[in-house]
């Protein structure tokens, strides 16, 4: 069962990872992030059961505080792109480049 | 001594500081205090100098740089027979330079930052040749560097002065790029690059062929330094900088570093005959394709910058046929006669208000008496013909070459002897001699003799150009200049010296340098006396007359002309101006601005294809091990 | 019985996250995702990881999606329904993210370790939030006091740079 | 287990910042309007105070809460690496945030927890720590850039960094997955003692592991092809927090990649020297060749820094302790030049109003010739110059990989340090030599701004004459 749970967490991250590469919306890339996030995370918990270690679940603790610190910020971040521009496309936003 | 020695080289800086911080001050004085700053240090440099004579090694270790545990650098300055050389010539001529400057750069508004960037040069030069170890050997190449490529745009208002400041950066890094890769190698097999750690254990410690490596890597450097080809195209464009510039540092010291950096690494390059024969053969070329340069160009300095690569060609033979003596004693020699030969030419310039080109001179002669001559005893002096100075020098190297067994290099040096009399009196005859070409010029431009502040320095060079070679004479069976310098850099050992008279040698060089300055007579005053009046009244004389004419003729229709062509069409045009110019340097800019334009798809601005690097890296990188073990 | 389970879970979780990534708005992106999360917690129980399930729940289902709702809330309803799902390199993306994907499975199948131990020692008397506690304040202690800093960082960071300003715009 | 006072002085600099932060917190919301300026003098206070425990503990060796912390001289030598920075930005920022009406209680607080996060990356062998503060200063880094949100550049900066800082980081947390689920534990020590008797198979899924773990950090040393948010976020961000972000993170991240590689991953050494090579060679190369089309200044030193990290990787890929300890000495002189050169960024684009391109450079080498001077010495020190601190820091970092018999590395580092003599160049030549703009405005003071100008040349000169004090300290951080 490991390899299968280790597939799905694998799955949920590159799904993340294609999600933040190819949406332009940003809250849809945030919540591509946390996707991501998700995925890596599970994989301690996978870890976690099948070393019979439970450190693997204090660790997704950590993970999980800090994705949802994270998610405030760029909540903030898409509020501020919202005020500026109307708008949360990332293609609007692509002035800084070369 | 250590004082003194210090102060040698503390002197410059001080008068570089006074002028460059308090400039605005100091402005009516500034060219006095850099030229007493100067002076000070000449007269400091004669006690370690005279120390040497006495065959001292004058060597005193300020403080240790970087001491970490095996690499240690002791900063020190030493001064033995080769530094002493250079020691003399760079303080020497700058002094007088200096004391030129005085007078050419009156009434610059950037007076006092001209003679701070000056200093700064001598500073670095000084470095540079009195430092004992490779390391400050570097600090002071960059140095000069620097100081030359501020100097080169001193009048950055014009374009072409800062574009070609940029260029001289931009090459010199190139070759700088081989000297840190040298020094590297040095460090890493000694463990030091202190020049008393280094050479006496050379021949145990490196092999042929990092002996090669090393040596090529070092001459890359100095090719970028002595402007040899094909890193020379700086040289020629830095004459945008002012006239005593170009005879300080484009003529005299900064481009001579090559050369002593090569001859300094004697122990190195006589280890690796592979490497001491790019050396002669990059020399000799130089000295050939810089030569037929300056015989097409109209532009007095360019004559002189193409004159100059030439004759650092020729230093460049005598340190790479392993007689490291003749290509410092001409390094010397020409220190004195082309620093005079650019400083005539800024006299000139001076009071034709800039002009440039030869065709607009003519009869100098008698507004510039004074010029003339000294211009007249510099050509003889480059142009080989004893007993000016030039003559021991390049004799000296020739002969060795033809000693040393290389007897392609000493065809191809008696050759260029001949060209460098053709153009450099071409260059005489046409500016000082023969008729006005434009009525009323002078008198528009009130064309007269330079100041005494500048004839003096002149009078000083041209008196050194004539006895300077002195030095060079036999002795008692012994050339008390090779003497001096062999101790430190001594001839590598060639078996079975060739032997060949001497007389003949000197003949042949003679020959040459008369025979180039016959034909330049020939054809740009000759031409002149070729009035048809001449030849109706002497019939029979005129067949003579006729007949020389017919000579001149075929040397200019068939020797000349074609020469001039080629040199002028193929070897500037094309090879110089296209292929090295565009080619080399526009081109090397073409590909990195192709390469930039690639690179820069990387940053379009849309996050999501930053995105895609991120996760390519980490495909890239992990799909590496997944290959391998799948 | 386990291995159904598992199927179901995670194809809710997959099915979630893909759902996530199409859906056209950002509404039902976020209804996608917080299904995912739920399968995910799902799996955690399956893991004998209860108070972790339990914080999957809370935190991100619960937190965290209702956060980014809030904010779309705030916001415009043409701004969350974009005519332009993907960008126009969408086919890289994928490409890439394929390539991961198969990086990782690789990974998955070559990858080997000792599980004779799986599934003991996660509990102390029966608790799993027990032993969760004693090794999170016994061992990672700093690690937790860091989180504390990350949380208030966090805090002010967003309302410094949600609130409104008083000066105009430039 | 108790954790008892010897804990608590291994993080004291730590606490003392943070304690600050919070003193800031609470006052900011007492302080009138117009005396916001003390938060600044507060924020300053709490980094001279933790600079001198950091100092006066310097030779101290504690390791606390369970190992989740140390205290060495590798910790400290970055601690004030950092606060050194952080000092010199947080002066820089005192005309900056009065100039653009920020909210000054929020931004020093921000700056500090940043600091504690980069001082506990800095001081931990335990892999979820460094997530931990990894995160914790890439929010605080976010915010930063974000600060100034009245302008649309730095609203995209902060959503790039956002959004590849967090990529980045959940391919930290799937490496640390990893390596916990090969080991059983996040603490490096053990990595390592599992790693030593590992068979192949282990080998190579902990070198996966390290490759994600490594997409974390060389996202945050910038290093290729993970830079690309670089150049555009110090564009965006405050100029003084440009400053500080081109240092003080990387500081700390290469020190936390040097612990995760020499300690956790030191029995596969032969295997990421090799991945090392190769991202430092690209990195270098990469920064360099584009640095060369640049107009803006502060988008010049973000790939200049990019090509720096690129010279200091060459420095981890000798794997050799003369190696490790350049990393060190070249952050401590980078940090000089660096600081040096942003400031002159910030002086021109508020001196003269006209932003940081470098056309605006034009005859400032005369207009305020200790300025050009210094800014000279800034390129000439990031080109590599002697005998600039560039030139001593780079050259133990190539003597470093000839060491380790790595020629060709060196040969492109110094390649690759001559091409960017190029660009660097650049800005000296349009400070000299293309004339002066027409609308040349008068001059004005800003004495902080000169301070840390002449700070950063006092340094580079200094260090790089007399490196020698410097250098022992630095090599001999590294001690683990």
């Amino acid at each position: 069962m490991l390899v299968e749970y280790m597939i799905v967490s694998f799955l949920l991250f590159a799904i993340g990872a294609v999600g933040v590469m190819i949406r332009r919306n940003f809250l849809i890339m945030l919540m591509s992030l946390e996707l991501m996030l998700n995925g890596a995370g599970m994989i301690l918990i996978v870890m976690s059961y099948y070393l019979g270690n439970v450190s693997g679940q204090v660790m997704f603790i950590f993970v999980a505080a800090v994705a949802a610190s994270e998610t405030a910020v760029g909540l903030a971040i898409a509020i501020m792109m919202y005020k500026r521009k109307g708008s949360i496309d990332i293609n609007d936003f692509s002035v800084l480049k070369k | 001594m250590s004082g003194i020695l210090l102060f040698i080289v503390l002197a410059p800086l001080i008068g570089f500081v006074i002028n460059g911080v308090f400039g605005k001050w100091t402005k009516p004085y500034a060219g006095i205090i850099a030229s007493l700053a100067l002076a000070t240090s000449f007269i400091l440099g004669l006690f370690p100098i005279m120390s040497v004579l006495n065959g001292n090694i004058v060597e005193h270790i300020y403080y240790t740089w970087l001491p970490f545990k095996e690499v240690a650098v002791p900063m020190g300055l030493r001064v033995d027979a080769l530094s002493a050389v250079m020691l003399f010539v760079v303080t020497f001529v700058s002094t007088m330079i200096h004391i030129y400057s005085i007078g050419y750069m009156h009434g610059d508004p950037g007076y006092s930052r001209f003679f701070a960037y000056l200093n700064l040069f001598v500073t670095a030069m000084l470095i540079l040749i009195l430092g004992n170890s490779y390391v400050l050997m570097f600090v002071g190449w960059e140095g000069v560097g620097l100081a030359s490529y501020l100097l080169i745009g001193f009048w950055y208002e014009k374009d072409t002065a800062s574009d070609a400041g940029e260029k001289a950066f931009v090459v010199n890094r190139i070759g700088d790029a081989g000297f840190l890769i040298g020094v590297m190698f040095i460090i890493y097999y000694f463990g030091s690059a202190t020049y008393a750690d280094v050479f006496p254990r050379a021949e145990e410690v490196l092999s042929p062929a990092v002996a090669t490596i090393i040596g090529l890597a070092l001459f890359l450097g100095a090719m970028g330094k002595s402007a040899q080809f094909p890193l020379y195209i700086w040289l020629t464009d830095a004459m945008e900088g002012p006239t005593p510039v170009s005879s300080l540092i484009h003529a005299a010291t900064m481009v001579t570093a090559g050369v002593y950096m090569v001859a300094r690494s004697n122990a190195i390059f006589s280890l690796a005959p592979i490497a001491q024969e790019v050396v002669a053969s990059v020399g000799a070329f130089t000295a050939f394709y810089a030569a037929t340069m300056a015989l097409t160009h109209k532009d007095i300095k360019r004559i002189l910058a193409y004159s100059t690569l030439s004759q650092l060609g020729y230093m460049f033979i005598g340190v790479g046929i392993g007689a490291y003596w003749t290509g410092i004693f001409h390094l010397m020699t020409h220190a004195f006669f082309k620093g005079l030969l650019f400083l005539g030419a800024g006299a000139v310039m001076h009071s034709m208000r800039g002009l440039l080109s030869i065709d607009l001179m003519g009869g100098l002669k008698k507004h510039m008496p004074q010029t003339a001559i000294l211009m007249v005893i510099a050509s003889l002096a480059i142009s080989g013909i004893p007993p000016f100075a030039g003559f021991f020098s390049k004799d000296a190297i020739l002969a060795h070459a033809l000693e040393f067994g290389h007897p392609i290099i000493w065809v191809v040096g008696e050759i260029t002897a001949f060209m460098t009399a053709f153009y450099m009196f071409r260059f005489v005859f046409t500016v000082f001699y023969g008729e006005e070409k434009v009525p009323n010029l002078y008198h528009e431009l009130h064309t007269h003799e330079a100041p005494s502040v500048m004839t003096l320095p002149m009078w000083a060079l041209g008196i050194l150009s004539i006895v300077g070679g002195f030095v060079g004479l036999h002795y008692g069976g012994s050339i008390p200049f090779e003497h001096l310098v062999t101790q430190i850099a001594p001839n590598t050992e060639i078996p079975n010296e060739a032997h060949y008279s001497e007389a003949l040698l000197i003949g042949v060089s003679v020959t040459m340098g008369l025979l180039g300055i016959l034909t330049a007579w020939l054809i740009y005053i000759k031409k002149i006396l070729t009035a048809e009046g001449v030849a109706r009244t002497f019939r029979p004389v005129y067949t003579l007359l006729a007949n020389t004419y017919y000579v001149d003729e075929f040397v200019a229709c068939c020797i000349v002309k074609p020469f001039w062509w080629v040199s002028r069409n193929l070897l500037w045009k094309i090879v110089d101006v296209e292929i090295i110019d565009k080619g080399g340097v526009d081109g090397a800019g073409w590909l990195a601005s192709r390469i930039g334009f690639l690179l820069r798809y990387v940053q379009t601005g849309f996050v999501n294809h930053y995105a895609y690097w991120v996760s390519l890296g980490a495909i890239v990188l992990s799909g590496w091990y997944i290959v391998k073990i799948i | 019985m386990v291995a159904i389970m598992f199927f179901i879970l995670s194809l809710i979780t997959i099915g979630g996250a893909l759902g996530t990534v199409i859906a056209r708005n950002a509404y039902s992106s976020a209804l996608w995702m917080i299904t995912s999360f739920l399968g995910v917690s799902g799996l955690f129980v399956m893991l004998n990881a209860p108070f972790i399930a339990m914080l999957q729940i809370i935190v991100y289902a619960g937190a965290i999606a209702v956060l980014i709702l809030f904010v779309m809330m705030l916001m415009d309803r043409r701004v969350l329904e974009n005519k332009d799902r993907f960008n126009p390199q969408y086919l890289w993306g994928a490409i890439f993210g394929a390539g991961l994907l198969a990086d990782l499975l690789a990974l998955a199948l070559k990858f080997k370790i000792d599980i004779s131990q799986a599934g003991k020692n996660l509990t102390i008397n029966g608790s799993n939030t027990k032993m969760v506690g004693d090794v999170l304040f016994k061992h990672y202690l700093f690690p937790f006091e860091m989180v504390a800093i990350v949380l208030l960082v966090a805090l002010v960071g967003a309302i410094v740079l949600s609130k409104d300003d008083e000066k105009e715009a430039r | 287990m108790l954790y008892t006072m010897k804990d608590l002085a291994a993080i004291m600099p730590e606490l003392i910042v943070a304690v600050f932060a919070f003193a800031i917190l609470l006052i900011d919301l007492w302080l009138p309007k117009k005396s916001k300026g003390l938060n600044g003098v507060l924020a300053l206070l709490g980094v001279v105070i933790a600079f001198g425990v950091t100092a006066s503990m310097y030779s101290k060796n504690i390791s606390a809460f369970n190992g989740m912390v140390v205290m060495d001289k590798a910790s400290n030598f970055v601690g004030i690496i950092m606060l050194l920075t952080a000092f010199a930005s947080i002066i820089l920022s005192f005309d900056f945030i009065k100039r653009e009406e920020l909210e000054a209680g929020e931004y020093y607080e921000v700056l500090l927890f940043s600091i504690v996060a980069m001082q506990a990356l800095a001081s931990t062998y335990n892999l979820i720590t460094m997530f931990v503060a990894v995160e914790t200063l890439s929010i605080g880094m976010y915010i930063l850039t974000g600060f100034l949100k009245n302008k649309n550049e730095s609203v995209e900066g902060a959503m790039k960094y956002y959004i590849l800082g967090s990529f980045a980081s959940s391919f930290l947390v799937l490496g640390i997955g990893l390596i916990y689920g090969l080991f059983g534990s996040a603490d490096l020590n053990i990595v390592k003692a599992g790693l030593a008797h590992a068979d192949s198979l282990h080998k190579w899924a902990s070198i996966l592991a390290f490759l994600f773990i490594f997409v974390g950090f060389g996202f945050k040393i910038a290093a290729f092809p993970f830079h690309s948010w670089t150049p555009d976020v110090y564009a965006a961000a405050p100029t003084p927090m440009s400053a500080f972000m081109s240092i003080a993170p990387k500081a700390a991240a290469f020190l936390a990649l040097l612990r995760f590689l020499i300690v956790g991953m030191g029995p596969i050494e032969v295997e990421w020297t090799k991945i090392l090579w190769v991202v430092a060679v690209f990195t270098m190369t990469f920064g360099n060749t584009v640095a060369l089309f640049q107009k803006d200044l502060k988008r010049l030193l973000g790939y200049s820094s990019i090509a720096h990290a690129g010279y200091m990787l060459v420095g981890i890929t000798a794997a050799n302790y003369l190696g490790y300890g350049s990393v060190m000495f070249y952050l401590f002189g980078y940090l000089f030049m660096n600081l040096g050169a942003f400031a002159i960024a910030e002086f021109i684009s508020t001196k003269e109003d006209r932003g940081t391109e470098i056309a605006n450079l034009k005859g400032m080498g005369y207009r305020y010739p200790l300025m050009g001077a210094a800014m000279l010495l800034f390129m000439f020190c990031l080109a590599g110059v002697p005998p600039t601190v560039g030139f001593v820091g780079k050259y133990y970092l190539f003597s470093a990989a000839v060491k380790s018999h790595l020629y060709y590395l060196a040969v492109i580092g110094v390649v690759n340090s001559a091409i960017s003599a190029y660009f660097y160049l650049n800005v000296i030549v349009t400070m000299y030599m293309k004339g002066e703009p027409e609308d040349a405005k008068p001059v004005f003071n800003s004495v902080p701004l000169k301070v840390v100008v002449m700070l950063g040349a006092l340094g580079v000169m200094y260090i790089g004459i007399f490196p020698s004090t410097f250098l022992d300290i630095a090599i001999h951080s590294i001690g683990f």
